[in-house]
């Protein structure tokens, strides 16, 4: 099943160009079918059907406007209140976009983390520990192993180990986007989709979230919205390219940065618009 | 979780508990009969004076007095949502108020006297001159002998007893000039005290060092001229039921009308007993020369 | 026109004359009652129960009543407006219904709390037979303070930031987990805020309450803890004068001969009685937010 | 695998926890708000069944309620029609709401923005404290100062009486003071941090920072502080009865006695016989106020719409 009309050496431009990954040892984990997102009369997803690989990183670009924050958050509801979504969203096979779907459950497979970091105002171990509580585990020692073991899979353990009874709103910018991290992970989600997370933060925090999502790859399926041409190019496996609510192109990485296929694209990733 | 719930449970339980001993050992004696008067604020010190010896007396019994206003008092009489109404005024002198269906028990007479401010430097007027300064022609207390300030007229409220009578007998029946109007008696000698060429007319209860009263044709606001009627601007306070009264009303309203309170509390309050009145006044404000004061 | 940093010079430097003016009017208000009504305050005086027309009398049961009415008016109020506040901000949709609802919250705090006093009274005391009681002037203050508490709260959750919500949904926690356990922790200090302006009207408020939970202060037995007694403090069903109450009863009729005195000096006992409370009230919010949020 | 699928799918469609809690949140709390349409639908409704009833029950014109100048209700005039105008009235509670309202809501305000943005310290441990104090002083206690206080002095200064609108609006100014500035507080402390240092990082001066974007951003709240605080002034009567000479005049100036719709309404109400005309008529000035109250809510939503889009 090969949507491709990709041809070595064409020089012409095309107007769209799509690729969808075929990895036998990353099976699609979710995939978005005849997918439109609606504000009111106005469309702002109008074509966007794309699979994601399991085990990868999968990156989002395109210009401000561009509605690929919108099609992120479509993908785990939580457009719900304030757009419609039409299509299918399929994870593992299951249509999560129908209204029998108990989205709160769907929410804990399908994590997400925000452009600006939004710690709680409680403690840092609270921060991650709350929604466990609420899903009943209450064993302390259970819930202090989910605790560390989310930090330390989010890179923050070793900084904040002795003070995690400290209110989480003390921790710096880079910080509190790795605890809102350890705690999308700590509900152990499937898939984890992240929005710009690191448009708030200093290169140095940058480059260690990055360095985190990296690591985080062996166990979450992941799919980041980003700004960063460059960073889109140093952890992601694929990337699709958002131009006005559609989908212009979507391949491998390294195709994308090298040789994209679409005019727009290459302009963009070329640093000529945008 | 299930401890949580357990420790819940047993918390509703010694609650509950709780609340059952007691109820059941809640004193039976005085959950006994209790009655309401509401009404007029003028007479609400008197009955709730009166009200606590009673129930000091006949433990068992709860008075409860309330104010409102002489109108409350007599809606919710009529209503029959109140025991006793306490009223300023005959019921007779309301419209909407259907008199014959209530029966009227005098408690006590209550006299009224114009005040002014200090400063004006008059302490009496004909009742003439009382007219012409509330209708608004005396606008100036030069004009009848004070101090060069202007008139500043206080009313009580529309429909306040103390103004009904305070027209009727003080100004012979004239309607006062829309002015300033205030709802109670604190208020008015307040704005008298502090206001200069201020007039208004209070309770004789009411008059302290801070205002001058005013005798009106040499006669001076006292508690002798009236009883005989010298000073005619003087009610009665009413307490009024929904037919004749029964059971604790009854002997309450009779507590109050006996020599036991007429004698004390009444005279302490500042008003006069019915009884030492040497006359006695009608609805429509005739006259009547009693026998002989006792 | 001016550069932009003169601008700021002077535009900062009125701002302080403002703050500077406000401050000195409340306190001159505040002195004012205070000079005048403490020299009244005694043992005595905070504890005896008032007389009608005899000199020496106190408020110690109507002060002990303010605070009874107040919480049992807060107990009824502040979970209604809470839940109110919370539907109106998080879930009703942004239409004309909504809008309508809010205004007409709004306009009825306008009404003249006499009028919410005869309401009250043609419907509990008189309808309901709730009689002159507490009961009857704590739901009055309820309508009196639902339009305020709600609002208030409204705005509380308002300062909490969406990216808080969207923190919690994206957890798989419901809306109302998020709520009640993520945003009204974090809401707290400005709710109390809210609490403690209305908590100041009931304290103050007479009109309502003279039709309602009466302008009689029967003697307590402060030994007679069981509230099915009549002179139990805690017997909801009694009628029961607040300082407020009294202080305008013996402003417009008291012929007690230290009236004035009388008056002053619980004037000065509701100030210190407000403080302690908004107080007790600051430190208690403090305390709860701290262990909800460790902040 | 379509097993797997179709177990996923199960648990999926399973109705969680949080679905219950959802519908449970939603139950409990529609019905708080229901609860207060009730309370709100029933005073409005009391007092419009009341108010109206002057009109049809006593047959009184509408034009002679709101354009007469002669409030007497107890006694008709010469073509045998009570003496119901309510204009004075009317104009009172409208000059002296809208006056207090102008006075007050510039100091309210920049009190708030003193304590919220330029001493935030200060602010807290002194102004908060002190205004929160104030909303609880019993009318009566401001009516007494504002009559020992401010009706000498404005008599000092104007002459007359010193009876009069200009009075009220003093004492309504201090009293409606606490509400506004509080509210106003919460008002600007809903404004995100990171608004005033994006401002402030762009050069922006504390005062274009406060004023362009800080203020702005608050409008909706600050509206909100504002209408709460004319909502007490226009329902306040003891105090405002005692200082502003409560007259049922047309207000021919501001050092005039002069009554409001609350201070006639309280004064009179004890005094009257329910279901007759005067009573009638008083909740007929109840249903003005609320129905002035509803105009001037509007006006200032509207000013405040206008004031944000700009």
């Amino acid at each position: 099943m090969f949507l491709s009309n990709d041809v070595q050496g064409n020089t012409e431009m095309l107007e769209r160009h799509i690729v969808q990954p075929a990895d036998a040892d990353h099976p699609t984990i979710l995939s978005t079918e005849d997918l439109h997102v609606y504000y009111g009369k106005k469309e702002a997803i109008s074509e966007g059907d794309l699979r994601f690989a399991s085990n990868q990183i999968t990156a989002l670009i395109g210009p401000s406007g561009s509605g690929k924050s919108t099609f992120l958050r479509s993908l785990n509801r939580m457009n719900d209140r304030i757009a419609t979504v039409t299509g299918r969203i399929m994870y593992r096979g299951v249509d999560i976009n129908q209204p029998s779907i108990d989205v709160y459950e769907m929410r804990r497979r399908v994590g997400m983390v925000f452009q600006r970091p939004n710690p709680f105002a409680k403690s840092i171990y609270d921060n991650i520990a709350f929604a466990l509580r609420l899903r009943g585990t209450t064993d302390k020692h259970e819930l202090d192993e989910i605790v560390e073991t989310s930090l330390k899979q989010a890179a923050l353990w070793n900084q904040v180990k002795d003070d995690l009874n400290k209110s989480a709103l003390a921790l710096s910018g880079g910080q509190a986007q790795r605890l809102c991290i350890a705690r999308a992970i700590a509900v152990k989600p499937d898939i984890l989709l992240l929005d710009e997370p690191a448009s708030a933060l200093d290169p140095v925090s940058t480059s260690q979230l990055e360095d985190t999502l990296l690591e985080l790859k062996q166990n979450y399926s992941i799919i980041i919205v980003t700004h960063n041409m460059q960073q889109a190019g140093r952890i992601s496996e694929y990337t699709a390219f958002f131009n006005q609510g559609r989908v212009l192109e979507y391949d491998t990485t390294s195709h994308i940065f090298t040789n994209p296929q679409v005019q727009i694209t290459s302009d963009y990733v070329s640093g000529n618009f945008g | 979780m299930s401890k949580k719930r357990w420790w819940q449970g047993l918390g509703l339980l010694v609650i509950v508990g709780l609340g059952l001993f007691a109820y059941q050992t809640r004193e039976v004696s005085h959950a006994g009969e209790s009655i309401t008067a509401v009404g007029s604020t003028a007479l609400q010190p008197l009955v709730e004076a009166a009200g606590e010896e009673y129930t000091s007396d006949h433990l068992g019994t709860f008075i409860n007095v309330q104010g409102g206003g002489t109108g409350t008092g007599l809606s919710q009489i009529q209503e029959g949502a109140v025991q006793i109404g306490n009223s300023d005024l005959f019921a007779g002198e309301q419209k909407s108020i259907r008199a014959d269906e209530l029966v009227d028990h005098r408690v006590a007479v209550v006299g009224i006297t114009p005040i002014v401010n200090k400063k004006i430097g008059i302490n009496n007027l004909t009742t003439a001159q009382l007219i012409q300064v509330f209708t608004g022609k005396v606008t100036n207390w030069k004009q009848v002998g004070g101090a060069d300030v202007p008139v500043v007229l206080i009313n009580r409220a529309q429909g306040s007893g103390t103004r009904a009578t305070f027209e009727q007998f003080g100004l012979a029946g004239h309607q006062s000039k829309t002015s300033q109007e205030q709802d109670s008696s604190g208020m008015v000698r307040q704005i008298v005290a502090t206001t200069p060429g201020a007039i208004s007319y209070v309770a004789f209860s009411y008059v302290n060092n801070t205002v001058q009263d005013i005798a009106l044709n040499k006669v001076a606001p006292t508690e002798a001229n009236v009883k005989t009627n010298a000073w005619k601007i003087w009610s009665y306070e009413h307490l009024y039921t929904k037919g004749q009264p029964t059971g604790l009303t009854k002997d309450f309203i009779r507590y109050v009308q006996s020599p036991a309170i007429q004698k004390t509390l009444v005279r302490q309050l500042g008003y006069l007993s019915p009884d030492q009145m040497k006359v006695e006044r009608d609805v429509n404000g005739q006259i009547k020369q009693l026998g002989g004061a006792k | 026109m001016m550069n932009p940093k003169t601008q700021n010079k002077v535009a900062i430097g009125t701002l302080y004359g403002v703050a500077g003016l406000v401050v000195l009017i409340l306190l001159a208000l505040l002195g004012y009652i205070l000079v005048s009504g403490l020299p009244q305050l005694s043992w005595h005086f905070l504890t005896a129960p008032a007389k009608a027309f005899l000199k020496g009398g106190g408020v110690g049961v109507q002060l002990y009543n303010s605070f009874y009415l107040l919480i049992l008016a807060m107990l009824i109020s502040f979970p209604i407006a809470l839940g109110a506040a919370i539907y109106l901000y998080e879930y009703a949709k942004d239409n004309w219904v909504t809008t309508t609802i809010r205004t007409a919250i709004e306009i009825l705090s306008s009404l003249p709390s006499v009028v919410v006093g005869l309401f009250g009274f043609l419907f509990f005391v008189v309808k309901l037979r709730l009689g002159f009681s507490i009961l009857s002037g704590a739901f009055a203050l309820t309508f009196f303070n639902l339009p305020l508490l709600t609002r208030s709260i409204e705005d509380s959750l308002r300062t909490i930031d969406t990216t808080q919500r969207e923190g919690g949904l994206a957890l798989g926690l419901s809306r109302w987990e998020t709520v009640t356990r993520v945003i009204l922790p974090a809401a707290v200090p400005s709710i109390l805020t809210g609490v403690i302006l209305s908590a100041g009207r009931v304290f103050g408020e007479a009109a309502a309450l003279i039709y309602t939970a009466g302008q009689s202060a029967p003697a307590l037995d402060f030994t007679d803890w069981n509230p099915f007694n009549i002179s139990s403090p805690l017997n909801p069903m009694r009628p029961a004068e607040t300082l407020a109450v009294h202080i305008w009863k013996i402003n417009s009729e008291g012929i007690m001969p230290d009236a004035k005195a009388i008056s002053s000096g619980s004037s000065a006992v509701l100030v210190l009685a407000i403080l302690l409370f908004n107080f007790a009230a600051r430190y208690l919010g403090k305390r709860l937010y701290k262990r909800l949020t460790s902040a | 695998m379509m097993k797997s699928t179709q177990q996923l799918e199960q648990q999926l469609k399973r109705h969680s926890k949080a679905a219950k809690l959802e519908i449970w949140g939603k139950v409990v709390s529609f019905s708080a708000l229901i609860l207060i349409v009730a309370v709100v639908v029933g005073i409005i409704g009391f007092v419009a069944s009341k108010g109206l009833a002057t009109f049809f029950t006593n047959h009184v014109s509408l034009w002679d309620f709101l354009s007469g100048k002669s409030w007497n209700p107890g006694v008709t005039d010469a073509n045998g029609k009570p003496e119901v105008g309510a204009l004075p009235m009317i104009m009172g509670s409208f000059l002296i709401t809208v006056l207090s309202a102008i006075v007050a809501t510039p100091f309210a305000i920049g009190t708030a923005v003193f304590m919220n943005e330029i001493s935030p310290n200060k602010g807290a441990k002194i102004l908060q404290p002190v205004t929160e104090l104030l909303v609880g002083i019993p009318s009566v206690v401001y009516g007494f100062i504002g009559l020992s206080v401010v009706v000498p002095v404005t008599r000092a200064i104007f002459g007359g009486s010193g009876f009069g609108i200009l009075s009220g609006t003093c004492v309504l100014f201090v009293m409606i003071l606490p509400t506004v500035t509080s509210m106003s507080v919460d008002a600007l402390r809903a404004v995100p941090r990171y608004y005033r240092e994006a401002s402030l990082a762009l050069g922006a001066t504390q005062w274009q920072t406060i004023y362009k974007v800080v203020l702005r951003a608050a409008t909706p709240g600050l509206m909100t502080a504002v209408v709460f605080g004319m909502a007490r002034a226009f329902g306040e009567a003891l105090a405002v009865q005692m200082v502003i000479g409560n007259a049922a005049l047309m207000p021919g100036s501001l050092v005039d006695p002069s009554s409001t719709l609350t201070s006639v309404l309280t004064t009179g109400i004890g005094n009257t016989v329910m279901g007759s005309l005067q009573n009638n008529a008083l909740w007929s000035l109840a249903l003005v106020l609320l129905l002035m109250s509803l105009v001037f809510n509007l006006i200032v939503r509207l000013i405040g719409r206008k004031g944000r889009l700009q």
